[in-house]
């Protein structure tokens, strides 16, 4: 099991939803998130000082899922979140041991899903 | 002594177009409030653009196609004020001042319908339009001596002159412009995009009652004896009430659950429509027209919603339909008596006011329309309506004003 | 000119009715700021239903018993306002409009002691008794011509009718309803249930101060040669900026900080305070009267939460503490050349007005506590006035009218 | 009917004495909105106590001070309001209530410029001192019968006495407490530090718009025929206006974008532009100075920024800046026919008028600027003005106060 | 060591907490975030309009703690946490590799708990 | 490629941001969270209620580096982030298996920087 860690555009949320509902994946957890990355920030002009924000508001996604779902479910953001432009984000994809489900003490593969 | 009599009226005349300017407090806040955050910056923008646009634009050329003297269309003396006179016993100024808060009232009620979604360019064009020339036009018919005062039709505060023209321009600009993304699904299904702050939503209600009582016992232009200015405040408040009891008692019953952004749209819906009759009617006609203000407000909602017409606010339910209803109450409940032409219907008048009301309003929807479809495909053509896609997405403060509403807070602008 | 004058005073109580409906607003900011986001939808509807509830239930009842013909007890004739005669020398629907602001004031204090855990339907059913019977009942007894009239008792703006009836009502409410979840450990401390929003709450007590200005000078409910009102306005402004001082200064003696949500409640003590007092005594009485009401709202605060009644916006020490103080500060400060029965006792009156002041307050409190203490068990048994304990840590908003405050935002709800 | 004239004189003042307390409201939110959250609580305390504060020290020295007979630098009389004479034809207490609003309004401008970093002690004591000392000083020169007064200097409604003072007060402040952390690069760039609330700015800056109707119009002092108050308000009106579109486009023009926060600050430096002149000009000179108070608020903003200067609200441009500009204005479009001793430059009465507010404005800045800095200074050596560095980046409002604006929400403090 | 991140109701945090202190668990870290799993949402009814909530408040939890102590944990929340309705929850375990506390510098076992 | 977690106070985090800012680090995530630790919370006296919040305010970091990036980055955190006292925080080392950047489709090594 994985868990696949994506940082993405908040305006692309709809679209990778979409995305990973096509690909059959229908469990995430959302976070809001700010980060740097080689996006530079759009230009604020807050009363009369132009700044560059570099803190930018990205959403953050965590999906847990058993290995053969690994590699569609990462097709799946990278076609929902892509756009070519700087900012687009990151997907991390790390170990998973164990998982349970609360409700029923399921564990493992028959849970994560 | 009558100097103190010009005084005293200048005085209640002056409060009066205070509490109607704080209004534009209220419609700001109702309207940032039943939206996203992300768009919260954009839609203050334009409300309060727009009273300084109506300002500017009333003083210009509105009081004197209004007010001025000309045909039974419009008035046409008075520009930039200089040689107009005042339409009521009172100093100009301070007449003036009364009419333009109304002005920016009518003005910005469509701010609310084309939330979320309409470029800001394009409404500050479109609310110079309105408040230099189409309320204006629309004010003279009724109450600057154009053709409908002489027909007899009778609209006290402005149910038809400020609502029904801001309702009414709402509705077309919410058709022209679309849905907002994600509001109907493709099978047809609304989905509830719910305003990001009932608290602020919930303060300029107040803040647009507390307005209301000097819009309508303002529009007495004079304290008499006092009589009048008391009718007009006590319906006023009664009407609000039962607007507010009546929709919450309808969305409970539809939709099993009390909705408080329902509620206070009733008491909205309800003050609205007491707006016209407020000075004809007595108290037990104004509990009567408010209930059913409140139970139209919420069908027009879902109707609305039905015909996949995307008001974030319910600019049309609130001001467009009840505009419409609170005209023709006056045809029912209106006493001669109490000022009118004729008796209403309930009265033993007969047909007469009803259909002279009905006449009045729906030449203002008329005109209206009209003029507002091609006020805003021009602006269409020449500025654009609609920002892009992407911008609607991130959020108009952004793309529009480089600003954002909650610095530092953590929100979800899509979902 | 008698009809000049008519208008001039009907001005006048209309604006101070303005004013006192715009506190509703106010108590509804200060009510939701102090506590959690996720019951702030569910106050908010209280406190603006129970507006429309008390216009209601005053018109069709509250105002027969309240100034209609009848026993020293309660008055009988007017139902429906129909026959109904004003109390003052305005007409009557200008002196109704004033008079039910007021009893909405008197219904919403309760709200705020009772929040984050009592059901809707039931603040619904308490708001309509409280409005259309028993705030009527004891109104009349000091400002219908009841029996506390008959002995002198003064209460110039309702420090007793208004605020000791709301304050000791919600305590009534408080204590049967039982603590929030979580607000004492097992072992009694207490913990700090932080408001979710110190400038909605900030907000809400600058418009009740505002308020407060159609409040008490508007109980003159004539303008006169000026005197009156403008000695109950500055008597109303020192002792609001004495309270809030004193609670301040209180508060960061004995806590360490200067909270500002102790320093408004201060100011809204010294605003109860002097309500029944402003009109019958000096400036300098004002300050002492609004200094020490700053200093009993801290003590009372302090006090209850000790006692395990958990108020969470401090509807008792504000209302029922300070209404209670401001009614016996009469018998210390007054004045018969103000137009007291008697002097009081710091003017060598002896202690006639304070024994009567005492009298009165006390019967006032006894009534209350007993008839809110049958209203709320009845209302405890028929509809049920706490929600689950699931509801009660989800948050009312979503469970009670399926709306959220901040929609998008992200709050935590439980800690 | 003398009885009656004093009455609605009163009724008057008192009324616009209510408004302008409400301004109170509008300057905590507008100096909230456009701070952190982690400092709201701080500066809503600040703003709260000091009309406290102001109301106390106004009752005991200021009034004296001001309005009581001594040199032609400071009254000497009526300490404690005892042995004190009205100023108009109202009684002294309503007298006493509008002018004393107009102190609190002058301490708080202050809070707004200080704002993040000064600590609360300091902000307590200076606001004593400035409204017990230092505001009643210029106020003497100019409303008292000092020596400005004599000159024939005119300030209608205290473009110099309240917003120069408190402009100048908040420069000197914000300068010896210096920037922010974080506001500037090490090699020199600003940092937007973006307000936490463009809402409740927004409301407040509405809040203020609709209490400047007190404040200008108030200044009558008398109703009159009507003719005065409704001159002043339809001016204070129209140069809101262009003040608000001015600085908008002014920001558009050079920034990209039409800032909000901008357009605020433009309505507001046309109030207080047209605070001074508003009964000597002409509704068409009130545009002109509203349009270039709109267009001055801007550069100043981006000239103190150069500066290194870090006034978080923009106290020193609204206040400061336009407080000179609408003093001088009147030597430009003043008029002997409406009540000034000399025609302005534009009506052909050359410089003297001119000269004159130019000496009087000049000679209040100097004042300000010496007193504030020694004030400040002593508050530094006794007290110290600024907190910590690790409480300024934690927020005043846990360091202060012990207290969250917003309790349960997901803020960032830092970034 | 492990890092434990549950996903909870909101309104379970309380006994969660209270669960975690009875299995001497005091450390963690609270983050607040929306998710989609097999709950439905309830029904809001915002302006008449009937729609399903998908992303719904939940509250996460991420525990670091060493080898023995995972079973207990896990055990806790379990227990803190069930209602046995849907929505009651996940809880995933990943293997952490370090842990310092950035006080004293201490690593590993010694800085996590 | 490893993923580094550390839960700071909030007002270190310009210091935190310069540190790794001078260590090379310019790639990151922040979160907002709320933490038990030993530390024991702020006084606060809402309303004359002296209490003990026992959930505080934190902000997390979440920083993907290659191997080598490992120790200086700890290191720079470290040092933005101590000041001796309780609350410092903490710092979590997870492994790490790939890493994706959505804009080019790069993997692993090339896209984590
Ligand atoms: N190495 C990293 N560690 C943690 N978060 C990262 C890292 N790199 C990128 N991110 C996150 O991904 C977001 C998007 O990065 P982006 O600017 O698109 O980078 P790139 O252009 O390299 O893909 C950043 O705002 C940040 O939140
Ligand atoms: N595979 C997953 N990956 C990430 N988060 C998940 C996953 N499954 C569940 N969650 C999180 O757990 C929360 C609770 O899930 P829940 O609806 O209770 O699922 P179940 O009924 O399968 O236990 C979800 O809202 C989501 O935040
Ligand atoms: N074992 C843990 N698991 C998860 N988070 C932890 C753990 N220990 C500490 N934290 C997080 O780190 C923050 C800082 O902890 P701190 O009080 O400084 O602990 P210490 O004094 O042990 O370093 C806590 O508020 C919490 O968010």
């Amino acid at each position: 099991m994985k868990l696949i860690i994506a940082l993405i555009q908040p305006e692309k949320l709809p679209d990778v939803k979409q995305a990973l509902f096509n690909a059959a994946v229908h469990k995430m957890t959302v976070t809001n998130v700010v980060g740097c990355g080689q996006q530079k920030g759009f230009t604020e002009t807050y009363r009369g000082v132009v700044t560059e924000v570099n803190l930018l508001k990205k959403v953050r996604l965590d999906i847990a899922v058993n290995d053969d779902f690994v590699k569609p479910t990462i097709k799946a953001i990278m076609n929902g979140a892509r756009t070519g432009r700087i900012g687009d984000g990151k997907i991390f994809v790390l170990p998973l041991e164990e998982c349970y489900r609360i409700r029923t003490g399921e564990t493992n593969s028959a849970a994560i899903g | 002594m009558n100097e103190l009599l010009r005084g005293v009226d200048t005085l209640w005349v002056l409060i009066a177009a205070f509490l109607v300017f704080f209004m534009q407090a209220g419609f700001g806040m109702v309207e940032a409030g039943f939206i996203r955050a992300k768009n919260a910056c954009n839609i203050l923008t334009k409300n309060f653009l727009d009273f300084c646009m109506a300002s500017v634009g009333y003083f210009v050329f509105g009081y004197a196609i209004m007010f001025g003297a000309g045909s039974a269309f419009m008035g046409l003396t008075g520009w930039f004020l200089s040689g107009a006179v005042s339409g009521a016993s009172v100093p100009l100024s301070a007449f003036w001042l009364f009419q333009a808060a109304f002005c920016g009232a009518a003005a910005t009620i469509v701010a609310g319908g084309m939330a979320e979604r309409m470029k800001f360019p394009a409404y500050l064009a479109y609310s110079f339009v309105i408040s230099a020339f189409i309320y204006p036009i629309v004010g003279h018919w009724v109450w600057g001596g154009g053709w409908l005062a002489g027909l007899g039709f009778a609209d006290f505060a402005g149910s038809t002159v400020v609502h029904v023209l801001g309702g009414f321009a709402a509705l077309v600009g919410t058709m022209m412009l679309g849905p907002r993304i994600g509001k109907y699904c493709p099978d047809g299904r609304a989905n509830a995009i719910a305003g990001h702050s009932i608290p602020l939503a919930s303060l300029g209600v107040f803040i647009l009652w507390f307005g209301w009582f000097g819009f309508n016992p303002g529009s007495t232009l004079s304290v008499g004896n006092g009589d009048l200015i008391a009718r007009v405040a006590i319906n006023t408040n009664l009407a609000a009430a039962l607007g507010g009891i009546f929709a919450m008692l309808a969305v409970w019953k539809f939709f099993g659950k009390p909705d408080l952004s329902m509620a206070m749209n009733g008491a909205l819906a309800g003050l609205v429509a007491i707006t016209a009759p407020c000075a004809f009617v007595e108290p037990w006609a104004a509990i009567i027209i408010g209930a059913i203000a409140g139970l139209l407000v919420v069908l027009a909602v879902v109707a609305i919603d039905k015909l996949q017409i995307d008001d974030p606010v319910g600019a049309f339910p609130v001001h467009g339909v009840n505009g419409v209803w609170g005209t023709l109450a006056i045809g029912l409940f209106g006493q001669k008596a109490l000022g009118l032409s004729f008796d209403g219907l309930f009265y033993g008048g007969g047909l007469t006011q009803l259909g002279i009301q009905l006449l009045g309003v729906g030449s203002a929807v008329l005109f209206v329309a009209v003029s507002m479809w091609i006020v805003f495909k021009l602006i269409d053509v020449f500025i654009g309506l609609r920002v892009t896609r992407e911008e609607e997405l991130r959020g108009l403060d952004i793309g529009e004003h480089g600003l954002e509403a909650y610095s530092g807070f953590q929100i979800f602008t899509t979902q």
